[in-house]
């Protein structure tokens, strides 16, 4: 029987990936997608939980998070698309101009 | 079976969210303006902008205290309406610094106003919930409009500084996310009311302990990224670097009073609970950040970059006030922010007016030392204002920073901590020497050859806020009686 | 009577601010007479205030205002005139006035005349304040006061520059100057200490409550004030080991010498003595020590003066070697003899470097007697008041070094210290034989000083017939001992010789009469004729050793003066710099190299701050892992 | 005029502000008409000063603060009264005697702030105001350091500002602390030092907050080992800087100890008596001897100042009257003496631009009146009778010597050691032969220089030989703060050392 800590240990193991991703990845594309992962997981422990206190606030929450998932992805995604058209590089080592 | 919901409007208590909704309707009002007339000059969005936010002002302050409301997810309690009057009041003292007399490309865009605006309102619900999904949004809220206002800026710089401030923010969303499904996890709640009662209830249960650790490590790491707190710090610098001075001025006053605002409510109520850790590592966390950031301030050759750094190490000063846990200890982090505030406003208006679009004094930076090097002579105005933001940051009497220092040392006196209150005073001392360091430049060091355009930027309006700041910088002495016991009425309203 | 009390001591102030006036003017000769009739005056008020005193036995005490007060102590200007003061103010007053008349000839050639008067009547009026004062603080201005007169009188020719030690042991005016000064400051600090132990356990400076407060005190209070007074005293009076000043300050100008350096300053350590005779009364340890002191020195001084060739410091020597008998004899507790020795020396002594000056002023500021002799022609007055003054110092009958001298050694031998009495008898020859050493080499024998193209002349006559009154006192003077001891033993304690002594007093005085005579004779066969240099003699070691003050000079400056410039040295350098200042600079240091080694976890990388982010993560986790632990 | 001390304070701020419009070849008749006025107001506030009374007076009390129990609270006793008579004399002749063509305008402007700073020090009875002033102080001083210093002026600028700076903060904390122990005694906030004096409290709380205390005061006195800030300070400053910072801005420390820590800490100034006494005396011989070794004129006087400035604190904690009496003189008469010297200095590097005293050597034969005034401060400096020096330095050794008479005699040392240094200095620059060329055309004082230094010297005889005026209110306020002293302190052998002299005990004030 599948229970609540599963869901759990599977949202920690999802996040920790998504960390490492994060703490890894050299390509900011990757790295964005890390952080999506960690988030995703914190939506299956959201979801979990929920059905676990059979209450609709973890549900709800996993929601917003998806539809602030959705615009960070928006705003990211802007953001590195215009970083592309100056630096022509999504590598995240060839931005340290500024340091100190 | 199903009974039909039944929502009154009373209990809604629509009022409370007033403030955010008038922000934002203020930034589509602008959005919509566009739409209708893409010609339209920026010193209009400036004003219509400043006087959005009067009236959100306006109805922040007749907020009632301590009311709930729109299904109690909304909190108004003392600490809600006073950093939500900081917030307006900073936004509008940082606004006009918009129209300056040289052009710069994002103040063009009506959507820097707008965005501007929504951040605004971003802060304000962050401040105004103890619901953590409100808090959530708030915050991401605002910081996806920020990111994109320093991108904004248009410059490499300041793409790389959005990237990587973007970058650790999201970091940091996945931490807070992960850090309330735990607190969730716990006591089925992300009420922080609720949280507290189940906690309090369940406390002395085995291993309750060890989640409360997790939960609570992962918060504070999303909060100490959004206050810089070391080792979370390392955006600031290159933020600030990349931003535009208003920007990054604003960035040192206005996030970090809705981010304390929040740690206020989350570990205030953990050390309530009696959870004494929580105050080791906030403690912890405020020595290293002050000492770490002032050491790495001396070495600064750029003057934004060396400000970037001496608010971190405010930021970690005032940090300490939250482990006080006492009605002055918050008292002092409001008082403090406000009379940073005016302090800093100012010093970054300062360096923005001698912000050229070309870098003429250093391939890397906009505002070297060099670049200040005997301004006595070329502007000896100028010069003295700047030198009184300098000491004032460096907590010289009578100036504004000092009575917010010498509270925050007050309050860690009397909460018993007076090793962290002489830690304060002798960082206060190191951090004197990269204030001075400026003062000296301006004052003692000869100009450099051809430095006719310090104050390249300079227009009536920001001639204006500088004067307002150096008003309010000098002439502290006189409004912190009525500030302290408006704040104290408001915090001890709620409880804190 | 209380305005010739002011009269007295401040006419020598007036002429002081009267010649100050014309301070940087060129030579004005009215300066130095007002100044001499200024002290004139000075001086016929002193006589007659003497005259009032001995006449009615009243004395006088006049305060004028207050001074200090702060917490519990008060000090007033106030003065004394009694049997003590009144004999001092006459001594320094009559000497003043004549060194004051013999300075307007003596100094006629200097560009600085109006100077050195104003000068010379500030000391006098220093002096006058020493001894006229009613407490000790009042006498400690004086004492400093005299101090710097005579710091500034040494060094009058500043002009002069450094030269080695044996090119001139002074090396200079201004160093013969600050050496005085330095090495009475040494003493002052003994006095001070003195006054403060006093003051601490009297409540007060006043002389009269101190003495009537004597007896409730304890031993070791007295012994610890009476020590600490005469160690100021030790300094004044240049008395080993602090001595050394008083010959180099041979450097300032001759009749400085003889008011200052021989008649007057010099002896107040001598004055503090008997003026504070209650105290030392009571301490017969400390007293004893004063009378071995003063008996060493007497005899130490006299070695010195055995062979020294300069005109001037052999007189400073035998000043040095006459102080040393006052001290015995204030020691041994005959205070009014040792007044008396005071007066009497003070007269002959002046007189002595007087002459001395008349004859560097004929021989152009020349001072080695081996390159003088047979002076006597040109010099006839000189000679006579020198030789008189010599004989009253070598003490031949009649003169007044014979009654005041004879008095000290007969006190020796009454008190029954014989080894005193022998030292003392045994200098008294050498007194004479130096004496006449230097007045034989002088005026006698052949004309050295044509070979070197001197051309001597006598001195004004005005300035011998101010001298005059000196000489005559120098002959006189002891016939009025009779008087005086009935005059002073009213304020001092009486002495009286034993009976046994009294009886053997006629043979005590033919013994050092003997001394005396044969000193004289030896002096004469030696250097009557003329001056037979003595090459194995001079090379001996005794004779080197003597020259050269016993190598002391040389002692202070390898083993005092110069270590504390090495260790000063070494503590700006080394200590001050090297450690104290280094180490505020190294904490500056230590933060900016912090700050540059912490700015390097600021790469620029995004991916490092990332990491940095988990490790903040996990450092929070371990810290409050830790603390929760710890805390439980 | 009730309000005296408010103008006396804000008179020289407010003409400041002024300054700015004057023009710049007037700024300097400016500024000395300023300090001039202010001097008059500072002469009749001694004028309408109660000598009698020993306490506070004209005091002023306007709540700034209340919730936290910051007033704007001035007064004045005996022993501020004449500190700030000083304070503003030595203003006005550092003006008079100015010698300096560069940014005159700036530099008197600066000059009237920092004026303002070192009165409001000495008449604020609050001690947030006390340290608002104390702290404002050194922002001018940086300035005319570092504006008009010499080669290493910005070091020198710094070192002082940031060290002095450093022990204030700590002192800052040990000011929260008395306040929060005040709240929590009597549940109200206050700053104000004469409620801190009521408050009894434990030893163990009086040596920390001595201690504290101790570090910003001993930072600006300044003590061995904090002093090494002071040669750099006097010898890059300009003439006028070097001659406020030795005559006032020391003084700020020293009087520190006497209205702080000593009346609020007895037993704990008590138990420090001996450790403070060792430090005063290792500055008062150690510091002579690096002054001795020193080349330039003017780190000479520094030292020096170090030294003297020994003598005070050793005064200060003698506990009696006479040693706490001798202090405060002496620190007018440091002040006096040692700023004379500073401008006496000042005098010959304007003609010279060297402080070396190889460069000199018979300057007495070239300038006689230099000489002169120079020889008359030389003696006031070593302390000889009849002058300014000797009755401060007399009454704290006298004093001290209750305590202890092996310290007293190393202390007084400082009479030898403080003799060999000066008249060494005198020796090399003013005797021997002139050998330089360039010193043989020198010109002696001019009339401005002369007078702005003849009234020093006649305050230097006058007070030497009547010290009376003076020394009666200081001693009366003392006195005070004696009998106050030993009924506040905790300790039997506290009260055993603090020496309430009988006059005080007769007439039974207590303030």
């Amino acid at each position: 029987m599948i229970g609540l800590s599963h869901y759990l240990i599977v949202s920690a193991i999802l996040f920790s990936i998504g960390l490492a991703g994060v703490l890894r990845r050299r390509n900011l594309l990757m790295l964005f997608f890390a952080t999506e992962v960690m988030l995703n997981a914190v939506n299956i422990a959201f979801a979990a939980i929920s059905h676990y206190y059979n209450d609709l606030t973890g549900q709800m929450f996993a929601f917003f998070i998806i539809a602030i998932a959705a615009s960070e992805v928006a705003v990211g995604l802007g953001i590195l698309i215009v970083l592309y058209k100056k630096h022509g590089s999504l590598d995240l080592d060839d931005l340290a101009n500024m340091r100190g | 079976m199903f009974e039909p919901i039944k929502v009154s409007m009373e209990s809604l208590n629509l009022i409370t969210l007033a403030p955010m909704l008038l922000a934002i309707a203020g930034g589509l009002v602008i959005l919509v303006l566009d739409l209708i007339n893409s010609k339209l000059h920026k010193s209009l969005y400036v004003m219509l902008t400043i006087l959005i936010l009067i009236v959100d002002f306006g109805a922040t302050v007749g907020l009632n205290v301590n009311e709930r409301g729109f299904f109690d997810v909304m909190l108004i309690d003392g600490i809600s309406i006073i950093s939500q009057l900081l917030i307006i009041v900073a936004s509008i003292l940082f606004t006009p610094l918009a129209l300056t007399s040289k052009r710069f490309h994002e103040y063009s865009y009506p959507e820097f106003f707008a965005l501007f605006l929504f951040m605004v309102a971003g802060f304000q619900f962050m401040v105004a919930s103890d619901n953590l999904i409100l808090i959530f949004v708030g915050l991401e809220t605002s910081s996806l409009s920020l990111y994109t206002l320093i991108a904004l800026h248009n410059r490499a710089n300041s793409y790389e500084a959005a990237v990587k401030y973007f970058t650790m923010g999201a970091l940091s969303a996945g931490f807070f996310a992960m850090g309330s499904a735990v607190v969730y996890a716990l006591t089925g709640s992300i009420e922080l009311y609720q949280v507290a009662q189940v906690l309090a209830a369940r406390l002395g249960e085995h291993g309750l302990m060890l989640a409360i650790l997790g939960s609570s490590v992962l918060l504070m790491a999303a909060f100490a990224f959004k206050l810089s707190l070391f080792p979370f710090h390392t955006w600031a610098p290159d933020v600030y670097e990349g931003a535009s001075a208003p920007l990054a001025g604003y960035m040192s006053i206005v996030p970090k009073i809705a981010a304390f605002v929040v740690t206020i409510r989350i570990f205030g109520m953990y050390l309530d609970l009696g959870i004494e850790w929580v105050r080791d590592i906030i403690i912890i966390l405020s020595v290293l950040t002050m000492t770490l950031a002032n050491v790495m301030a001396l070495v600064q050759e750029d003057v934004k970059r060396m400000l970037a750094y001496s608010s971190i190490s405010h930021a970690g000063f005032i940090m300490a006030a939250i482990a006080f846990d006492t009605t002055e200890g918050t008292a002092s982090i409001f008082l403090y922010y406000a009379l940073f505030m005016f302090t800093n406003l100012g010093a970054f208006t300062m360096l923005w007016i001698s912000r050229h679009k070309v870098r003429r004094f250093n391939a890397r930076f906009d505002h070297p030392y060099e670049k200040f090097s005997g301004l006595i002579k070329i502007m000896p105005m100028g010069a003295v204002i700047m030198a009184l933001f300098m000491l004032s940051l460096a907590g010289v009497p009578p100036f504004s920073v000092f009575w917010g220092k010498i509270y925050v040392m007050q309050a860690a006196v009397n909460a018993g901590y007076v090793w962290l209150a002489i830690v304060m005073g002798l960082n206060s001392a190191i951090a004197a020497y990269y204030y001075l360091k400026l003062v000296v430049y301006m004052f003692l060091k000869d100009p450099v050859k051809d430095v006719d355009t310090v104050y390249y930027n300079l227009s009536k309006p920001l001639m204006a806020v500088i004067g307002l700041a150096t008003v309010a910088t000098v002439g502290a002495i006189f409004y912190v009686q009525p500030l302290l016991s408006y704040l104290y009425y408001m915090i001890s309203a709620s409880g804190y | 009577m209380e305005n010739l009390v002011y009269i007295a001591l401040f006419a020598p102030f007036a002429s002081s601010l009267f010649a100050a006036l014309f301070g940087m003017s060129p030579k004005k000769q009215f300066v130095g007479i007002v100044a001499s009739v200024l002290l004139g005056i000075s001086l016929v008020a002193s006589l007659m205030l003497a005259a009032y005193v001995y006449q009615t036995g009243n004395t006088i005490h006049v305060t004028m205002m207050d001074w200090i007060s702060a917490g519990d102590l008060h000090i007033p200007f106030g003065f004394v005139v009694d049997q003590v003061s009144v004999t001092m103010m006459t001594v320094v007053t009559l000497v003043s006035t004549v060194v004051h008349i013999y300075s307007n000839g003596y100094m006629d050639h200097d560009k600085s005349f109006n100077r050195f008067f104003s000068y010379l009547s500030a000391f006098v009026f220093s002096m006058m304040v020493l001894v006229m004062s009613d407490n000790f603080a009042g006498l400690f201005i004086g004492w400093e006061g005299v101090g710097v007169c005579s710091w500034l009188l040494i060094g009058f020719w500043y002009h002069k520059p450094d030269v080695s030690r044996e090119e001139n042991p002074a090396i200079s005016p201004s160093w013969a100057a600050n050496e005085a000064f330095i090495m009475n400051r040494i003493a002052d600090l003994g006095m001070l200490v003195g006054l403060f132990i006093i003051y601490w356990n009297v409540g007060s400076l006043q002389y009269d409550a101190v003495f009537a407060s004597l007896p409730q005190m304890s031993g070791a209070i007295l012994n610890a004030a009476a020590l600490f007074l005469f160690i100021g005293a030790m300094g004044k009076s240049a008395q080993f080991p602090l001595h050394t000043w008083l010959t180099d300050a041979m450097e300032g100008p001759t009749p400085v010498s003889a008011l200052i350096h021989a008649a007057t300053m010099v002896t107040a350590g001598v004055f503090l003595v008997i003026r504070a005779n209650p105290i030392f009364a009571l301490t017969p340890e400390v007293s004893y020590f004063i009378a071995a002191l003063g008996t060493f020195v007497a005899f130490f001084a006299a070695s010195m003066a055995l062979v020294n060739r300069d005109l001037k410091r052999i007189i400073a020597f035998s000043t040095l070697s006459q102080l040393g008998y006052m001290f015995a004899a204030a020691g041994l507790g005959a205070y009014w003899i040792a007044l008396f020795h005071l007066a009497a020396h003070a007269f002959f002594k002046a007189l002595l470097f007087l002459g001395a000056g008349n004859v560097m002023h004929a021989m152009d500021d020349e001072l080695d007697i081996f390159k003088m002799g047979g002076l006597k022609k040109a010099m006839k007055w000189t000679y006579l008041y020198m030789g008189v003054a010599s004989l009253a110092l070598a003490g031949i009958p009649f003169f007044a070094g014979y009654f005041s001298k004879d008095a000290i050694i007969e006190t020796a031998w009454n008190e029954g210290t014989l080894i005193l009495w022998i030292i003392l008898v045994v200098t008294a020859g050498m007194t004479a034989f130096y004496s006449f050493r230097q007045v034989f080499l002088t005026f006698e024998g052949d004309e050295r000083y044509k070979t070197y193209g001197f051309h001597p002349h006598e001195m004004y006559k005005y300035v011998l017939i101010a001298m005059s009154p000196l000489a005559i006192l120098a002959v006189i003077a002891g016939f009025f001992k009779e008087p005086f001891e009935h005059f002073v033993t009213q304020l001092l304690p009486e002495y009286e010789m034993s009976e046994h002594t009294e009886h053997l007093s006629w043979i005590l005085g033919l013994i050092v009469l003997a001394f005396a005579v044969s000193g004289i004779a030896l002096a004469y066969k030696k250097y009557y004729r003329g001056l037979k240099r003595d090459e194995k003699l001079e090379s001996s070691w005794y004779y080197k050793m003597l020259a050269n003050q016993y190598y002391i000079p040389n002692f202070y400056e390898e083993f005092i003066s110069k270590p504390y410039a090495m260790i000063s040295e070494a503590m700006w350098n080394k200590v001050d710099m090297k450690i104290v200042d280094a180490t505020v600079d190294g904490i500056a240091k230590f933060l900016y190299k912090t700050g540059d080694g912490s700015r390097k976890m600021q790469t620029g990388n995004l991916s490092n701050y990332l990491n940095w982010m988990a490790v903040g993560a996990v450092m929070l986790l371990v810290v409050a892992a830790l603390s929760a632990a710890v805390i439980g | 005029m009730d309000n005296i001390l408010s103008v006396l304070v804000f008179f020289p701020a407010i003409a400041a502000l002024l300054g700015f419009v004057v023009n710049k070849e007037s700024a300097r008749v400016y500024g000395i008409t300023v300090a001039a006025i202010e001097f008059l107001l500072s002469l009749w506030l001694w004028f309408s000063f109660d000598t009698a009374n020993a306490g506070m007076q004209f005091v002023e009390m306007i709540p700034l603060i209340p919730d936290f129990g910051v007033n704007y609270y001035l007064g004045v006793d005996g022993i501020s009264l004449f500190i700030i008579i000083m304070t503003t004399l030595m203003t006005l002749i550092g003006m008079v005697s100015m010698s300096i063509e560069k940014d005159v305008k700036n530099m008197i402007i600066t000059l009237l702030f920092l004026e303002m700073t070192m009165v409001g020090v000495f008449v604020a009875l609050d001690a947030i105001i006390f340290y608002l002033f104390w702290e404002l102080s050194l922002v001018p001083m940086l300035y005319i350091i570092g504006a008009w210093g010499g080669p290493l002026r910005v070091y020198a600028s710094i070192k002082f500002f940031l060290y002095t700076f450093m022990g204030s903060l700590v002192m800052l904390v040990g000011m929260l602390f008395v306040a929060y122990i005040y709240h929590s005694l009597t549940g109200v906030w206050s700053f104000a030092i004469t409620d801190w004096y009521l408050l009894v409290l434990p030893v163990n709380y009086q040596l920390w907050l001595f201690a504290a205390f101790f570090l910003g005061f001993a930072i600006k006195v300044p003590m061995f080992p904090f002093h090494t800030w002071l040669p750099y300070a006097h010898g890059q400053a300009p003439t006028i800087g070097s001659v406020i910072l030795a005559a006032v801005l020391l003084k700020m420390g020293t009087y520190g100890f006497v209205r702080f820590s000593l009346p609020m800490f007895p037993d704990a100034s008590v138990m420090m008596i001996t450790p403070i006494a060792v430090i005063s005396i290792v500055m008062v011989v150690y510091t002579a001897m690096v002054a001795y070794a020193q080349k330039d004129m003017k780190q000479v006087i520094a030292y020096s100042s170090v030294s003297h400035m020994g003598i005070i604190m050793i005064g200060i904690f003698a506990m009696n009257g006479e040693g706490i009496g001798g202090s405060v003189f002496q620190m007018l008469s440091h002040g006096i003496v040692s700023g004379a010297l500073f401008m006496l200095v000042g005098v010959i590097y304007d003609r010279r631009h060297t402080k070396l005293m190889s460069e000199f050597g018979g300057l007495a034969s070239v300038m006689p009146k230099y000489a002169l005034i120079f020889g008359v401060m030389l003696m006031a400096s070593v302390g000889l009778p009849l002058t300014i020096g000797f009755v401060g330095e007399f009454l704290v050794l006298l004093g001290f010597y209750q305590f202890s008479p092996v310290m007293t005699i190393l202390a007084g040392l400082s009479i030898i050691v403080g003799a060999v240094y000066m008249l060494s200095l005198f020796k090399k620059s003013f005797f021997g032969p002139v050998t330089k060329e360039e010193n043989k055309k020198l010109t002696d004082l001019t009339p401005k220089e002369t007078w702005s230094l003849v009234p020093l010297v006649a305050i230097v005889i006058w007070l030497g030989v009547y010290p009376k005026p003076i020394l009666d209110p200081i001693n009366k306020s003392v006195n005070a703060m004696l009998v106050f002293m030993d009924q506040k302190a905790v300790t039997q052998e506290a009260k055993d050392i603090i020496k309430v002299p009988h006059a005080a005990t007769k007439t039974g004030e207590v303030k």
